[in-house]
């Protein structure tokens, strides 16, 4: 497959996720949409993991491996923000039984 | 050694005097101070005047190549004597002001006086920048301290105003720095060769400093509240010396460095000039507070000094260097006056007084005596200045207006005259009314005050010679820098 | 590397000091003396000490300007414990794990000032960033500081995804993601990795709050505990900038001139923002946040004109700014009313804090004899030796004169008006300490090169 | 157009879908579960792009593990028939807008011919197989590794005291 | 005895430093005799210096370095010569003789403002004396300032009225304006000449071009317009009257106000050389004296017509300067003083005895009460009316033969000049002193002669008055009769040089000259007889209508610049401070700073506090930087 093809897959995902932030006011489907964005980028790395190893398999065997890797850590990343992101968004909900991102308002100006 | 003491006793001083919690003795020590200063400036003067004495040239900022330079040439020694005189002066004369928290006041008008000393001294255009502000902060907190109700918003845009400008002066500094291979070194920037099309610009961005500082019109606007809600004894380091630091700055930082955006540029600053005198002069005629007349009329002086050092001669040079000595000492004068009618009468207002020269003669004499070396009565300091200035700007050779400029300057002899003329009889002539009926002698500080500058007005109005010799070599330097004949 | 393990060992040991140390002071000074150590240690690498020989696989690179910057944020951070390490007990219980949290924010500075691959910054950066998500939440009653936690999570994640994106497409087009290697692309991949530098920079502006990208500052710093804002608004702030120069050593150095436009953009923005938006603030603890983003446009000038002195120039604006900001925060965390009349008349019953304060803002405010004046100045000659864009520099000295007009307004609300700001209890120490503060302050306004010279050695 | 290319234009469809799914879905908890569907869909695609393990991980972690998070959070907080979309109409249109002009941006700017000739290698390689990319992590890439605890540590820490009865 | 020169002008000096710094201590006497005393001794060295001149030592004394940078050198320097050492005499003399009756006429103020008095007057001799003394125009220029601010200082010495003190102020601006115009002439002369040297200038004057000469002589003759009360700049003379009378005797008529002449006679080979400036001085000249002499004829203050006749007379003065009759201006700039001094004081004599009454209306027949200053006065009056034998006839005879040598035209309006002259001193005389007494009770039974300190220079000036004339005796009368040419020619020589060169020098056949004289004795004559008859007996007493009411009110002089230039001036300023300044620039500054505050409210709005339109905001930036960096940039 070309690549390009990944590409615009991927920022369609991408900006699929933003139009989600952009649009929704639940904090956890924001935060969802941003998961999004990031599977986006994971499909996006893995893609061109797979193009450099086609590139570059006769110099290097292993070449392209680190963009999977970096998914990986990606992954990582991502479940400890999910921990703390849901840890505020549970905070957020005792105190104001609300999810709204729009409910508090206070800081602003 | 003589020009880093002038800059490290006020400094030790100034700091000192923070500590000190009794006002008389903070007086006492602010007035040893200051005429330490001046003995050592006029030991500098005299005695220890070989290069060696005068200059200091030590590694500051190895990788910025900055270095600690300060010396005294004829037009630092000027200054200096001037900014050394001027101190004493004015602790003198206000003697007896009473300050709250006098002796943080006082520190301040000796951290300012070692930040003034700087710029006068300052051969590197990095320390030059670094004093030049320095000398602005002590006077700001001095001015909103201490000063009048509406301190606080005039002395901020006065501060603003200047600090715009000393920004911009920056840019430039840096860019010249490049052009000058990374050096700071004045005489280095006075061999370099900057482009002409560059230098056109170059010029503004210094200049809009120096001419915020003198001030020149339209940038004046912060001078006539400032100085009238400044403490007098502020306004007269403001007038009687921070001013003189843009016309400083001009001969020694702009004229010789950027010659070709100098001369580009001429013509239009000329004629700023010319209608900031005009326009300043007219609303003096106008004015009832005794702070803002003297105020305009220092813009009046101070845009004749401009237009001179535009003329590009050794006439209209040595005239301003002149003059600078003789306004900082005359204008010194004239607040010393307005500060003793205002703390004694409690009013500025021309309206209301009238008739103190029969209270106090001493006064009226000395003040008339002031306010004529004011106008450049012959004979007086303020003759020699003007005198050389109008001729310099008339027989300038880089201009075609030479003629023109000197007539329409020379309406401000005219305007001049008629406001301080006002000025003295409303003060001092026709009848004292209820509030002057009052009137007493004044006090012996400013008596001395009065009269150590009415000395200085005589000496330096009847035999300039020394000080034109003084500024004879510098002028010369830097005609040679701007390649002009002589 | 002795920072980063140390860093993060510390974090491990403040965590579990908690559940066996229930006295706050010994926590406190346990602290206190890991971020002395810390610092020791750091000087150590600088001078060619190592405790731990790692291969490193090139994933990190130790040079002298990350190890000295990594001094000054140590350094910082001693004085900011030193001088608010009482205050952080007055936010929650957990005081252990707040220290823990500020050890490994710690790790992560150093992990931001050593990078060598895309991936570490990602880590650096996130390592910083997650434990401050929470730290800006850990008011947890106060309203504020939960939505402070929010916006800035949640915005926090959108930008990693960006950054994420913009590291995807650099590694497509360049197939690595060594920061050495960024420079070249494959054939056609140009604009692969342009845009994928782009994203990037957006992401990093996002994180030192560069305009457009910087609206969760103000919301942030304002609603997060004031201990906390202090410390997020100085060392972290200058650690991203230092990671983003980093990245300008390869990434975009390479070809500068191409980006100064979208530089020049963002600086004009970021300046214009800050600047005039802390003029209207009535809250100094918020005018402070505005004024953070101002300084940044200004840091950005080390990366408009990428050349020796913008190095030197960032390690000394983050110095600077730091120290400045630092001790700001600190008085204004004694400070019983955080507006502008708060401070009313504060010279007459406090004149050592007016008198400090007095010299932080004007650091602030890059007037000579302070640390602030050489950072500005440095970034001023970074920017006019390229020669471009004056009138840039024009802006940008026109928008330091207005943050002069909000920094004044502390300094004529202190010693101008009448009033008597109210102020908590002040021990003698803290005064001490914000003198020495204000000491280095001066100290660095003459003989910056005492910062400087490290860089060389 | 062979096996490869189908399965590819498939998958991408459904990824694409679900994805507008969640941000249309008016109920979050079909919200999440169009996510998951959309997660399957990638990983559809990195067993395409033979990334095996990925494709495991993905499933197990972000389908499996955070989803059900999620989820869990949402049952919870009782969320689903809220408030779900913006009252404000125009911020809606305003932000739909915004992620177009973002998409046709990007896809201008990237639509570069040189890309076109490179291909992604689809069902080959094995780069993707866990024991290649165990040598390389614990190997190259053991100082990352390490220190990704430190993040770990720090979201554990955060996560116990934001989430602490006090 | 030249070297000794700086002595005369230190006489005063020292005069005037101790009068004015120990005028507190000072007895009335010791003031009096230190301020005459000054000036005796400098009388007295003057007249060894003028001795010395006449047995042909001249010379320059040089005392020190004054301004000198470059090229230019200007030294404080004295020059020791005919025309100096003439005014020298006229100065001191004359001077000591006001100072020796201020003593009397002064005795009523208190001590400190007596000594205050002989100080300026001290000081008034001193820059008179520098002026005089100068050897060049810088030195003259310090002179020249330092007269006019005596001049100010006197005027307004009784500095509680203020429109004494508003006098004053105007005589000190208007005197600036001509300085201004002296002073742009010096700067000439340094650009063109290099120096301001007089020896050096004239030496280099012929080098010069005529249309520079023009320029330079126009411009030192604006100078004088302004010191010697000529049109445009002649107001402030009459107003100048609000000093004390003998100030109005030694300054507003007896010297300073000659000092254009002075300067002019002494430039006179500038002024030869430009003759298009020579006619301008002749034509101002002759103006101002016909129109000083119509203001004159209706004016009831017995100093205001005497002010006005100076005015007339200085005209009269430049006329012979303007047609080159430079002795004879230099002449009649010495018999005026002599007998406008006279006039001055003896009308102070009037005053003193009518208490400070000045209007002739209240007066009349005073003849019987001020016998000798009746007698001086009728001298000084007939002497300014041009009756020979007395000084005054010599002197504007000579004038006038110059003026219908050079433009019949000018001689005929001198003469008619001449006979108004003789009309309104004897009106004025016969207004004072003849008729009846038609002041108050009071003021005629304190009426007294002066005391002797008043009577003997009135005395010794009538003398001079009389006989002061016959140094310059024409040639029709006496051969060699005139002496003050032969005397004064080497100063004029280079003039008279050039003149020749010019035309072809002719001289007036006797019988014209006697014809002309005729002509203005006889009109003289009968302006006399008219006046004495018609105002002997019935004075003018009414307010005057119609066309005397414009003369009565000096044209409308005053009110035209007032209107004019004074109130345009004042509203612009203004118009300056208040919308310019206040308006205009100050509120273009501030509102920068208003700009500023505007748009921080406005900006912070952007900070809505909404995540979703931070995000909007956050991509909107991206979106930009996208354009920016791929499709904008070159």
């Amino acid at each position: 497959m070309p690549v390009n093809y990944y590409i615009f897959v991927s920022i369609a995902l991408f900006c699929i996720g933003v139009v989600g932030v952009l649009t929704r006011r639940n904090a956890i489907i924001v935060f969802m949409c941003i998961e999004l964005m990031l599977n986006a980028v994971n499909l996006l790395l893995v893609a061109f993991s797979k193009m450099h190893h086609i590139m570059n398999i006769v110099r290097d065997g292993t070449a392209g491996i680190d963009g999977q890797l970096f998914v990986f850590f990606i992954m990582v990343v991502a479940a400890a923000e999910v921990s703390v992101g849901l840890a505020i968004i549970v905070m957020m909900y005792r105190n104001t039984h609300s999810v709204d991102i729009n409910f508090l308002n206070r800081l602003k100006h | 050694m003589i020009a880093v003491l002038l800059i490290l006793i006020p400094l030790i001083g100034g700091l000192a005097l923070f500590a000190v919690k009794n006002e008389g003795s903070a007086k006492g020590i602010a007035l040893f101070t200051g005429i330490a200063v001046l003995v050592i400036s006029l030991l500098g003067l005299s005695v220890m005047n070989s290069p060696a004495d005068l200059n200091c040239d030590i590694l500051w900022m190895g990788a910025l190549n900055s270095r600690f330079h300060v010396g005294l040439d004829g037009m630092g020694q000027l200054l200096c004597l001037l900014t050394a005189i001027s101190f004493p002066l004015i602790f003198v004369a206000t003697w007896n002001n009473t300050y709250k928290n006098a002796h943080r006041f006082y520190a301040l008008m000796l951290l300012s006086q070692a930040g003034l000393m700087g710029v006068f001294l300052a051969m590197d255009a990095l320390l030059f920048y670094f004093f030049w502000e320095l000398a602005l902060i002590p006077v700001y907190f001095l001015s909103s301290i201490w000063g009048g109700e509406k301190r606080i918003a005039a002395t901020f845009k006065f501060f603003i105003y200047t600090f715009v400008g000393s920004l911009i002066m920056l840019v430039g500094l840096i860019y010249i720095y490049f052009q000058a291979n990374q050096s700071f070194d004045l005489q280095t920037w006075y061999d370099l060769k900057i482009p002409d099309r560059v230098q056109g610009w170059l010029f503004w961005m210094l200049f809009s400093a120096f001419a915020i500082k003198m001030p020149i019109w339209p940038f004046h606007t912060w001078q006539p509240d400032a100085y009238e809600q400044s403490p007098t004894a502020v306004t007269m380091v403001l007038s009687g010396i921070m001013v003189k630091m843009g016309v400083f700055a001009v001969i020694r930082w702009l004229a010789p460095v950027l010659p070709d955006g100098f001369f580009q540029w001429g013509d239009t600053v000329s004629m700023l000039c010319l209608i900031g005198m005009i326009y300043a002069s007219l609303i003096a005629i106008k004015q009832d507070d005794v702070k803002r007349l003297i105020a305009y009329s220092s813009i009046a002086h101070i845009g004749l000094m401009c237009l001179a050092i535009f003329a590009s001669n050794k006439s209209g040079l040595q005239g301003t260097m002149m003059q600078m000595f003789s306004h900082g000492v005359n204008i010194i004068g004239l607040w010393i006056v307005a500060n003793t009618i205002e703390t004694k009468y409690g009013t500025r207002k021309l309206s209301e007084l009238g008739g103190l020269a029969q209270k106090d003669p001493a006064l009226a004499i000395l003040l008339v005596i002031v306010a004529l070396a004011n106008i450049a009565l012959p004979l007086t300091n303020g003759f020699v200045g003007e005198f050389m200035m109008f001729n310099g700007v008339f027989s300038s050779g880089v201009t075609k207006y030479g003629v023109l400029d000197t007539t329409v300057a020379g309406i401000c002899i005219i305007l001049s005259a008629v406001y301080t003329l006002n000025m003295i009889k409303k003060i001092f002539y026709g009848n004292s009314n209820t509030l002057t009926q009052s009137g007493t002698p004044t006090s012996v500080p400013v008596l001395v005050s009065l009269s150590v500058i009415v000395v200085l007005i005589f000496i330096t109005g009847v035999y300039p010679k020394p000080m034109l010799q003084l500024t004879n070599d510098t002028v010369d330097a830097i005609l040679k820098y701007m390649k002009t004949s002589i | 590397m002795n920072a980063i393990i140390f860093s993060a060992i510390w974090g491990v040991l403040m965590m579990f000091s908690g559940i066996f140390i229930k006295t706050k002071a010994v926590i406190r000074n346990l602290a206190i003396a890991g971020v002395a150590i810390l610092l020791l240690l750091n000087m150590a690498e600088l001078n060619h000490f190592l405790l731990f020989h790692i291969n490193v696989r090139d994933m990190l690179a130790f040079d002298s300007f990350g190890l000295l910057f990594n001094s000054v944020a140590f350094a910082c951070t001693l004085i900011y414990l030193l001088l608010s390490a009482r205050d952080i007990e007055e936010v929650g219980v957990n005081l252990a794990e707040y220290f823990a949290l500020i050890f490994f924010v710690l790790c992560g500075v150093s992990i931001a000032s050593s990078f060598n691959t895309l991936l570490m910054l990602f880590l650096g950066i996130e390592i910083i960033s997650i434990p401050l998500y929470i730290l800006t939440g850990s008011d947890k009653r106060n309203l504020k500081s939960n939505e402070a936690s929010l916006k800035y999570f949640l915005m926090g994640s959108f930008s990693t995804g960006i950054m994420l994106m913009g590291i995807a497409l650099i590694y497509g087009a360049t197939g690595s993601f060594a920061v050495a290697s960024m420079a070249k692309q494959i054939d056609g991949f140009a604009p692969v990795l342009m845009a994928g530098l782009l994203f990037l920079l957006i992401s990093m502006s996002f994180k030192v709050s560069a305009a457009p990208f910087h609206f969760w500052t103000p919301d942030v710093y304002d609603g997060a505990p004031t201990v906390f804002t202090a410390f997020m608004a100085t060392i972290v702030k200058a650690a991203v900038f230092v990671a983003f120069v980093r990245l300008f050593d390869a990434a975009y150095g390479a070809s500068l001139p191409e980006w100064r436009l979208t530089i020049a953009f963002i600086i004009g923005a970021t300046l214009f923002i800050g600047n005039v938006t802390a003029v209207f603030q009535q809250s100094v603890k918020r005018m402070l946040a505005y004024s953070s983003i101002a300084q940044a446009g200004f840091m950005f000038f080390a990366l408009f004109g990428y050349n020796e002195y913008a190095k030197e120039g960032i390690i000394l604006y983050a110095a600077a700014y730091s120290l400045a900001t630092i001790g700001i925060f600190a008085i204004l965390i004694k400070m019983k009313d955080y507006t502008f009349d708060g401070y009313n008349g504060l010279a007459k019953e406090q004149p050592l804090l007016a008198a400090t304060n007095t010299i932080f803002l004007l650091s602030l405010a890059g007037i000579p004899l302070t640390a602030g004046f050489f950072a500005k100045y440095y970034m001023l000659t970074a920017a006019i030796k390229n020669g471009a864009y004056l009138w840039l520099i024009i802006f940008a000295v026109l928008c330091a004169a207005i943050s002069v007009y909000y920094y004044f307004r502390v300094i004529q609300a202190m010693y101008f008006k009448e009033g008597n700001g109210q102020v908590k209890e002040i021990s003698p120490a803290f005064k001490i300490i914000l003198l020495v503060l204000a000491g280095i302050v001066v100290l660095l306004g003459i003989f910056p090169q005492l910062l400087l010279s490290h860089l060389y050695f | 157009m062979g096996i490869t290319q189908i399965l590819f234009w498939i998958l991408t469809a459904l990824a694409l879908g679900s994805a507008l799914m969640v941000v249309l879905s008016k109920n979050p908890v079909y919200s999440v579960l169009f996510l998951i569907v959309a997660f399957f869909a990638i990983s559809g695609h990195y067993v395409l792009l033979n990334a095996q393990f990925l494709a495991i991980v993905n499933i197990i972690v972000y389908a499996g593990a955070i989803m059900v998070l999620f989820l869990f959070v949402i049952m919870l907080m009782n969320l689903n028939a809220d408030m779900n979309l913006q009252k404000n109409k125009l911020i809606r249109f305003a932000g739909f807008l915004a992620g177009m002009c973002l998409f046709l941006v990007l896809v201008a700017a990237l639509k570069d011919a040189g890309i076109k000739k490179q291909m992604v290698q689809t069902s080959g390689g094995d780069i993707g197989l866990i024991k290649n990319l165990g040598m390389v992590l614990f190997r190259e890439y053991v100082v990352p590794f390490e220190i990704s605890s430190v993040l770990f540590l720090s979201a554990m820490v955060g996560a116990v005291v934001i989430g602490k009865k006090e | 005895m030249t070297q000794l020169v700086f002595l005369v002008p230190l006489f005063p000096l020292l005069g005037f430093l101790i009068n004015g710094l120990l005028r507190r201590q000072l007895s009335k006497p010791a003031t009096g005799f230190i301020g005459s005393g000054a000036i005796l001794a400098s009388f007295v060295v003057s007249v060894l210096l003028f001795l010395d001149v006449k047995a042909g030592k001249t010379g320059v004394v040089e005392l020190f370095d004054f301004i000198s940078f470059g090229k230019v050198h200007i030294p404080f320097a004295f020059q020791v010569d005919q025309l100096s050492s003439l005014f020298l005499l006229i100065i001191t003399g004359v001077g000591f003789l006001i100072h020796l009756y201020s003593t009397a006429y002064m005795h009523e103020e208190e001590d400190q403002h007596f000594a205050r008095y002989f100080a300026y007057l001290n000081l008034f001799v001193f820059s008179m004396l520098l002026l005089v003394l100068g050897a060049n125009y810088v030195i003259m220029f310090i002179g020249w300032e330092g007269v006019g601010l005596c001049s100010y200082l006197l005027i307004g010495f009784w500095f509680k009225n203020n429109d004494f003190n508003n006098a004053a102020k105007k005589a000190f601006v208007m005197n600036r304006i001509g300085d201004l115009g002296f002073l742009l002439a010096v700067f000439y002369l340094i650009a063109k000449v290099g120096s301001v040297t007089y020896s050096e200038v004239f030496a280099n004057a012929p080098q010069l071009t005529t249309s520079t000469l023009t320029i330079i002589t126009l411009l030192l003759f604006v100078g004088a317009t302004g010191k010697s009360a000529q049109i445009p700049l002649y107001t402030w003379l009459p107003d100048a009257m609000a000093g004390p009378t003998p100030v109005s005797a030694l300054i507003h008529a007896a010297t300073m106000v000659t000092a254009g002449i002075y300067m002019i006679a002494r430039s006179n080979i500038l002024y030869t050389l430009a003759p298009v400036s020579q006619s301008v001085v002749a034509i101002i000249g002759l103006a101002t004296a016909v129109l000083a002499a119509t203001i004159a004829l209706k004016q009831n203050d017995i100093k205001k017509v005497l002010a006005y006749s100076t005015v007339s007379q200085l005209g009269y003065m430049f006329l012979g300067l303007g047609v080159g009759a430079y002795t004879g201006a230099v002449f009649h700039v010495m018999t005026h003083a002599f007998f406008k001094a006279l006039l001055f004081l003896g009308a102070g004599s009037v005053i003193h005895a009518m208490h400070h009454e000045q209007d002739i209306r209240h007066m009349g027949g005073l003849k019987k009460y001020l016998p000798v200053t009746h007698i001086t006065f009728l001298l000084g009056c007939i002497a300014i009316a041009g009756i020979p034998p007395f000084s005054g006839f010599f002197s504007k005879d000579e004038i006038l033969a110059a003026a219908y040598e050079s433009n019949k035209i000018f001689w005929v309006i001198g003469v008619l000049t001449a006979g108004m002259t003789a009309f309104y001193m004897f009106r004025l005389y016969a207004t004072t002193f003849l008729g009846k007494f038609r002041g108050s009770h009071e003021q005629e039974h304190h009426l007294h002669e002066s005391p002797a300190a008043m009577t003997i220079p009135l005395v010794v000036l009538a003398i001079l008055a009389v006989a002061g004339g016959w140094i310059g005796i024409p040639e029709v009368f006496m051969k060699d009769g005139h002496w003050l040419e032969h005397f004064l020619s080497p100063i004029f020589a280079a003039s008279y040089e050039v003149k020749e060169k010019m035309h072809a020098a002719h001289v007036l056949d006797h019988n014209t000259e006697y014809m002309l004289m005729g002509a203005s004795v006889l009109l003289a004559i009968i302006a006399i007889a008219y006046a004495v008859n018609k105002f002997s007996k019935k004075p003018d007493l009414q307010e005057a209508d119609g066309f005397g009411k414009v003369l009565a009110n000096k044209w409308y002089a005053d009110e035209f610049y007032d209107a004019a230039v004074v109130k345009p001036l004042n509203a612009f300023g203004r118009f300056l401070d208040n919308v310019i300044e206040k308006s205009g620039i100050d509120w273009l500054v501030n509102s920068v700073g208003k700009g500023v505050q505007y748009s921080s409210r406005q900006l912070r709005l952007l900070q809505s506090g909404q995540v979703g339109s931070y995000v909007l905001l956050m991509i909107a930036g991206m979106i930009i930087l996208f354009v920016l960096q791929f499709f904008l940039k070159k």
